[in-house]
């Protein structure tokens, strides 16, 4: 098929897989060590808004990113205090942060930007040319290179290192951690702060990584979609990013399919239909961490 | 000798309970030292509240003669404290060795794994705790979880040596074992501190036993000059029998028909070989084995929990193997099952609901479908009261319950659905001589009332107590069937290593 | 925290943030509280709003009571729409309170085997996670139903608007308070009423609930897991599907572009601030319709931009999730007073240092 | 501090006319990038302009419509604006009932009711005149940044009828002046994803396109993004979005809301409203293009004009329907 065959497919699988895999493994983070995390989409909202802003601000793109992932790793802050420190709901939490994030990026785009959106002459982050390495990579943005190096990365901090270890350890069984002398409640920060700021940067990603804008609800639920993505990756980071590359594929191939009769609608859905066959065909359950979701309270 | 640990007057509340009001325990160096009490005396919380895991709400504990306090189970580890806990602290989808070496591993920002392996493997020759070390522990028997739990502690070099309880699901030959390893211990220097409610054993290996009531300590005595009668009244703070007289009788028909069976874990690996037995009315059956080879498969399999993978189970002589467990709980199968808290009981489920749970269809739980509330709140009330469950309160939530009432209520609940065979799997772990003894003769007088009982059981005592027969398990097999007025220990022993006597002694044992 | 602490703690920092940038904060807040209660009109649309939030919250909370996270109501919720106006405009020559029927049964049943029989036989007999196939058949619902009504489509209405034929009018709800409060309402009291009555009274609410509280134990107890599985998710499905059936025959009438509005995602949040229980979702149902109609008419007096409502409901949630501030705030507040009147003996007396 | 609020008075304004002005957008919000975002802009420079005093609200969703309507009316609004067909329901419910209110309805024909307008934009006459634009284009070759390939791009926002008369027009546009140019359609099939928007146009582009027409709301954005980093000429919509990316946004196809909202609530303060159908086209500039830019010769722009006037004067009629595939 020369659908198949024609590079701009890949290059738009791998654009499309980069705002689904940070999210992805930075909801891994989160739940490995225990902190069910629903609130990808609205932390990613918050990465993408003040990306913009801070870049358009400081005239350099690369504060934004920075300025970007700081406010998602905060508000991540804020959940994890209540998740962790107050044993609330996790679900319910990550709703919340779901509805504020959307309310206060559109709220603070409105008043401080006004209606028509960002400035046109934000800088955005650079394109990155990798020519020989074929057309697929002649002209992608440089925080897909950085997916690249985090999806080793994480692998590596989680499977590989004494930390990694710990975070598991109390995803897994927190009392048990606690017995052995590890700092629950800290781990638990680490994984849902780290995780947070992978997601906004999921959200840079769209907003300074591709574009140099940002829109009310620009995300388009990619935070949601990325945790079926984690689900489906079984928890893992090279399992959440082979998932968002079976997503961002499956959406680049609707798009590449259009214009030969087939409703855009009906193409549409090809991506969420691949998902469901994979799930039910290929890999079947997945199960969480076993505290995941359980709020630790030790007694002292 | 000097005190290597002190606790002075200790209190520790928890919402409604006083958990610990007012203990003194003195833990010489070099010694094993023994805490005995009953289900709910406050054993546990004391062991918590030495190794940080809790802090006194009064008191003091001191050690080595300075007072210290620690804030988490962190400082008490640094402090040279180690406990291996009454309920596993495990986290079953790690391996041994990350288990074991968790919160002191080996490497750098790396986490050398194999280090880890290397090291745990050394220190597992030199106790001789055989275990290996790239195992995940959620695949090993509960006698092997033990094992971890002990070599965790030994990895970090304790001073003091804190069991929960240690022997409640091993063997005699392991229980043995691990006394070597205390001995070892005690010989190095280290002071051991351990819970049981085996008397027996508590008195062949410590030094010194205190005994607990009412989260009070009653007593501290030498091992050598208590008897074990003295040491149960001190615990309950009454007379007890130890002893169950089981009036002979003679079996009914055939209840239950095991022909062949083969069973294979949700891991599909064989755990049940080529099994067959029978249970007669008005009979028990006893199954003794070492933990993890099958008992629990094979209990779950005739429950229909496990689907058979081979050979037929019959019940009151109709063919039950392809059946759904609700349709065999219809037909009268009552089950008991190991663990009470994932199994057996709803947690967050009122004593009401948790009685309703196997029979929610039928009166007085429901009628077409619909809940009787008013009935079955009655009915729980009585099952409460005829089984002495505490409190006695049906509206209260399972998850409150002490785990002996919690093993109360499954059993309550069990034998009043007027089964025709009873599965009970380890029916007094971790209870006290009281509950013991109360659980028992609820066993002997169903036995009476002509119903069919399987019992699993790790305690040999209670096996050869109470059962008519006795059928050994090793890897999945059941290596033979011998009456129980005539085993002994030592002969049921040797059978759960696998080892089968020679034909002759096992068929002649009217000569004793 | 309560409710009531936690949305007073909201409005003081929505206060704030509308002080700092030149909002009269009262002014605002009276807007928002006569917008969702302030007159007949007011209170009509609130609890007309409040119904599809209701019907689906209550859809999401029988899933989350037997421990599944349906996060699908929104196509599950569409999926209903369509059957219902797909039945709505063919249908004809019926009486119009059987054509509502016939309308709501299709709506419920197409959102029952949307959410309940894919996800669920999915979930049962393939292990695959009901949060992804929920949200998955959710998109594709979505699409489909814009597919039906572009241009060319199969429910297509000829004209310009990408809309379907609408619902014939013997089959629409009749409007009790003016201006859209109808009969639907009473689909949701009744609604609620029954899934409590199922939930707590029944044989079959029991085992939902037990599936839900320890599956486990409920293979044990002889229920089977996969059947109530795929019963839980059908049913929650089916709630979703009513949801939407009720809504369009109540205002829309037909099947729009843009109709997929967010109810299912709104339900999610109702669900778990009721805690799943089947009156608390009424209530909190009413209570989200009121802070988006009040939000409206809080931007149409103040002319502060409604997203300030969507910080608002998010920090409410936020807060009433996060119940364990006070005690915290209160011992926290003990401890210091507590050091501060030590210190002060010490500084006395002495003689206690 | 206040970018965002209509409340504002003008400073140098108008005098104040006791004349009041309600905007009801649909649930796509004031930042859609279209005509909710137009119709304010309209009302913004009548507040400016005329001195009449507005209000905006944001809608939710569609049980919004009729209590934001009613709202307006009940407290005696002179003027009361609905953007979008989404609201057609609703204003033949509430309009009636309030006859001595004005309605308008954007995008929505309502005819029979006596106090309410609609305004009908025919936007396949501006796309004909930016495809007819583009065909021109992309038959020279001495324009720097175009390639050799004869292939243009559309990226609509969804496939519904407001878009697809726009890309009618176009298509019939680059049918007349460069017929055998290849035209690749794509849906984003969302209004508010600008990354959607960028990928599909990057697709489009990797297929040869160098001039991409957008209708895609905010969509759109992505796609002005994805030409001017891959060097190629995107064509604006609705408004002129030239400001979005000076160098890349060689024209756009205005679609007047701003001005038939403006217009609207003069005549109405005039006492000159007229029920019924208003068409918007070419003819009384309800339509139009933008002024181009310095990449678009000359000649290129005259021959497009003379397209329009031909419009304008009924010589040459464009459909918007989308030819059957
Ligand atoms: N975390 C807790 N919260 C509330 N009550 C508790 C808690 N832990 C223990 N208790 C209560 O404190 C009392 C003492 O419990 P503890 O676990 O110390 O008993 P134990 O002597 O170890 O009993 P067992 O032999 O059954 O293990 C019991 O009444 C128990 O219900
Ligand atoms: N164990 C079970 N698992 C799943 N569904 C069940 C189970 N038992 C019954 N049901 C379903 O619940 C419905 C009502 O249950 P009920 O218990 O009243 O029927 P029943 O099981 O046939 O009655 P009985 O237990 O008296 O034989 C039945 O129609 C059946 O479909
Ligand atoms: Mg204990
Ligand atoms: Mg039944």
């Amino acid at each position: 098929m020369s659908v198949l065959t024609n590079p701009q497919l890949w290059a738009s699988t791998l654009a499309m897989t980069v705002p689904l895999a940070l999210p992805a493994i930075g909801g891994t983070f989160s739940e490995r060590a225990g902190v069910v995390n629903i609130a990808m989409e609205g932390i990613m909202l918050m990465g993408a808004f003040f990306g913009v802003a801070f870049s358009y601000w400081t005239g350099s793109a690369w504060l934004g990113l920075v300025f970007g992932v700081l406010m998602g790793g905060l508000l991540a802050a804020v959940f994890a205090w209540a998740a962790i420190r107050l044993a609330a709901d996790q679900v319910v939490l990550g709703m919340a942060v779901n509805i504020f994030a959307s309310g206060l990026t559109a709220f603070l785009l409105n008043t401080l930007f006004g209606y028509e959106g960002t400035p046109p002459d934000t800088p955005p982050l650079p394109f990155v040319s990798l020519p020989w390495l074929g057309p697929v990579f002649s002209h992608q943005s440089v925080l897909l290179y950085v997916m690249f190096a985090i999806v080793a990365l994480s692998h590596w901090f989680l499977f590989h290192t004494r930390i990694g270890l710990r975070i598991r350890a109390v995803g897994e069984n927190p009392l048990a951690a606690d017995t052995a002398g590890l700092n629950v409640w800290r781990l638990r920060y680490a994984g849902v702060i780290v995780g947070g700021m992978l997601s906004a940067l999921g959200g840079v990603y769209l907003s300074i990584g591709i574009l140099n804008s940002f829109d009310v609800g620009m995300t388009n639920g990619r935070g949601f979609i990325a945790l079926a993505a984690m689900i489906f990756g079984k928890w893992t980071p090279v399992g959440s990013f082979l998932a968002s590359l079976l997503f961002g594929f499956s959406t680049a191939l609707g798009i590449a399919l259009q214009g030969q009769g087939v409703s855009p609608d009906l193409l549409s859905m090809i991506p969420y239909v691949l998902t469901i066959l994979a799930l039910t065909g290929l890999v079947g359950r997945s199960t969480p961490p076993a505290a995941d979701g359980i709020p630790y309270t030790p007694i002292r | 000798m000097s005190s290597f640990l002190e606790v002075v007057d200790v209190h520790k509340y928890f919402p409604g309970v006083k958990a610990n009001d007012g203990v003194n325990l003195d833990v010489r160096a070099g010694e094993v030292h023994a805490v005995l009490g009953e289900n709910g005396a406050g054993k546990s919380t004391l062991m918590k509240l030495i190794s940080g895991l809790y802090q006194p709400d009064a008191g003091e504990i001191r050690l080595e003669g300075r007072p210290v306090r620690f804030g988490s189970p962190r400082n008490a580890i640094r402090a040279g404290i180690g406990m291996v806990h009454q309920h596993f602290m495990l986290i079953p989808a790690l391996t041994v060795a990350d288990n074991i070496v968790l919160g002191d591993e080996p490497g750098g920002i790396r986490y050398k794994r194999r280090t880890a392996a290397a090291q745990v493997r050394a220190l597992s020759q030199k106790y001789r705790l055989e275990v290996d070390p790239l195992a995940r522990v959620e695949q090993l028997s509960v006698g092997l979880q033990q094992r971890v739990e002990i070599l965790k502690v030994l990895y970090r070099r304790a001073r003091l040596l804190i069991l929960d309880e240690p022997t409640a699901v091993l063997t005699p030959q392991e229980a043995e074992e691990l006394f070597q390893v205390l001995r070892h211990l005690k010989a190095q220097g280290t002071p051991v501190l351990f819970i049981s409610h085996k008397l027996d054993e508590v008195r062949a290996v410590a030094d010194r036993i205190t005994v607990m009531r009412a989260g009070r300590t009653v007593a501290t005595v030498p091992a050598a000059d208590a008897s074990p009668q003295e040491l149960a009244n001190l615990m309950v703070g009454r007379e007890v029998v130890l002893r169950v007289n089981k009036p002979p009788r003679t079996p009914g028909d055939v209840v239950l028909s095991v022909r062949n069976l083969s069973v294979t874990d949700a891991e599909r690996r064989l755990r049940v070989r080529d099994v067959s037995f029978e249970v007669r009315a008005g009979e028990i059956l006893g199954i003794a084995g070492v933990d993890g080879n099958g008992q629990t498969e094979l209990a779950d399999a005739i429950a229909g929990l496990l689907p058979a993978s081979g050979g037929q189970v019959a019940f009151l002589s109709q063919d039950i193997t392809r059946l759904p467990p609700g349709e065999r709980t219809r037909r009268g199968i009552a089950y008991v099952p190991q663990d009470r808290q994932r199994d057996g009981l709803v947690l967050d489920f009122t004593l009401v609901e948790n009685a309703m749970l196997r029979d929610v269809s039928h009166p007085p739980f429901s009628r077409r479908g619909i809940l009787q509330h008013r009935p079955a709140r009655a009915y729980t009330e009585r099952l409460l009261e005829a089984f002495d469950v505490r409190p006695r309160d049906p509206d209260r939530h399972a998850g409150d319950l002490s785990g002996g009432n919690q093993q109360k209520m499954i059993l309550a609940r069990e034998v009043s659905r007027d089964p025709s065979l009873l599965i009970a799997v380890q029916p007094t772990r971790g209870l006290d001589v009281g509950a013991i003894e109360g659980i028992h003769r609820q066993l002997l007088r169903l036995r009476e009332a002509g119903k069919a009982i399987l019992l699993v059981s790790l305690e040999l005592d209670e096996i050869l107590s109470l059962s008519d027969r006795i059928a050994v398990m090793h890897h999945g097999q059941v290596v033979d069937i011998v009456p129980a007025e005539t085993a002994t220990r030592e002969q049921i022993g040797l059978l759960m290593t696998g080892t089968r006597v020679g034909e002759s002694e096992v068929a002649q044992p009217s000569n004793r | 925290m309560t409710p009531v602490l936690a949305t007073a703690l909201a409005i003081l920092i929505g206060a704030a943030i509308a002080y700092i940038l030149g909002f009269d904060p009262f002014v605002a807040y009276g807007a928002l509280l006569t917008g969702a209660f302030g007159n007949t009109m007011a209170i009509s649309s609130t609890l007309a709003g409040a119904v599809p939030l209701a019907l689906a919250g209550l859809g999401v909370s029988v899933a989350f009571r037997a421990g599944l996270f349906n996060i699908g109501a929104e196509g599950q919720y569409w999926i209903g729409v369509i059957a219902a106006v797909w039945f709505g405009y063919h249908l004809t020559g019926w009486p119009g309170w059987l054509h509502t029927l016939v309308c709501v049964v299709a709506a419920a049943v197409a959102g029952g085997l949307w959410g309940g029989l894919i996800p669920g036989l999915a979930k049962a007999y393939r292990g695959a996670h009901e949060v992804i196939t929920t949200m998955m058949m959710s998109y594709i619902a979505i699409y489909f139903g814009q597919y039906l009504i572009a241009a060319g489509g199969p429910m297509h209405a000829p004209g310009y608007n990408a809309q379907s034929y609408p619902i014939r009018q013997d089959a629409w709800l009749t409007v009790l308070v003016p201006p859209q409060l109808t009969t639907a309402v009473f689909f949701a009291l009744g609604t609620a009423v029954a899934v409590w009555w199922v939930m707590f009274h029944t044989t079959v609410g029991f085992r939902l609930r037990t599936v839900g509280a320890n599956a486990r134990a409920a293979r044990y107890a002889g229920i089977l897991v996969p059947a109530y599985t795929v019963l839980a998710l059908g049913l929650s499905g089916l709630l979703a599907g009513l949801a939407g059936g009720v809504q369009v025959l109540a205002l829309d009438h037909r099947l729009m572009w843009g109709f997929n509005t967010g109810y299912g995602y709104t339900a999610i949040v109702v669900a778990l601030l009721a805690r799943n229980h089947p009156f608390g979702v009424l209530l909190a149902a009413v209570f989200f319709s009121a802070l988006s109609t009040g939000g409206q008419n809080m931007q149409m007096v103040s002319q502060l931009p409604s997203s300030l409502t969507d910080v608002l409901t998010g920090l409410i949630v936020f807060f009433v999730a996060a119940e364990r501030m006070v005690p915290l705030a209160i011992a926290w507040y003990r401890r210091r007073r507590g050091v501060r009147v030590q210190v002060a003996a010490a500084g006395e007396g002495g003689r206690e240092a | 501090a206040n970018k965002a609020g209509t409340t504002e008075n003008a400073a140098g304004g108008a005098p104040k006319v006791n004349f009041k002005v309600g905007l009801v957008t649909d649930s796509g919000g004031l930042n859609d990038h279209g005509f909710n975002h137009l119709s304010d802009v309209g009302l913004e420079k009548a507040k400016q302009e005329l001195g009449v005093s507005g209000s905006v609200v944001e809608s939710k969703s569609e049980s919004d419509y009729v209590p934001n309507l009613q709202r307006f009316a009940q407290q005696g609004y002179n003027l009361v604006i609905a953007v979008g067909y989404l609201m057609d329901e609703a204003v033949k419910q509430v309009a009636p009932q309030y006859p001595n209110t004005k309605f308008l309805i954007i995008d929505d024909p309502i005819t029979d009711i006596n106090n309410v307008t609609s305004a009908m934009f025919k936007t396949e006459q501006c796309g004909y005149l930016v495809g007819a634009l583009a065909g021109l284009m992309e038959k020279r070759s001495d324009i720097q940044g175009l390639n050799p390939q004869n292939v243009l791009g559309v990226v609509g926002g969804q496939k519904i009828p407001p878009v697809d008369s726009y890309i009618a027009g176009f298509l019939q546009g680059v049918k007349k002046t460069d017929p055998d140019a290849q035209v690749i359609v794509k849906y984003v099939n969302s209004f508010n994803d600008q990354a959607g928007g960028s990928q599909v146009a990057q697709t489009e582009i990797a297929g040869g396109a160098d001039i991409v027409f957008q209708v895609a709301g905010g969509s759109g954005i992505g796609v002005i993004n994805a030409a001017k980093s891959a060097g190629v000429f995107a064509i604006g919509v609705d408004a002129d979005q030239n400001y979005v990316a000076p160098n890349t946004v060689i024209v756009s196809a205005l679609k007047g809301v701003d001005t038939a909202t403006y217009d609207v609530i003069k005549d109405t303060l005039n006492n000159q409203f007229k029920p019924g159908v208003q068409d918007f086209d070419l003819a009384n500039n309800g339509v139009g293009i933008s002024k181009t830019t310095s990449v678009v010769p000359a000649d290129i722009v005259n021959q497009v004009n003379d397209l329009a006037n031909q419009i304008k004067n009924g010589s040459l009629t464009v459909s918007d329907q989308l030819p059957k595939s």
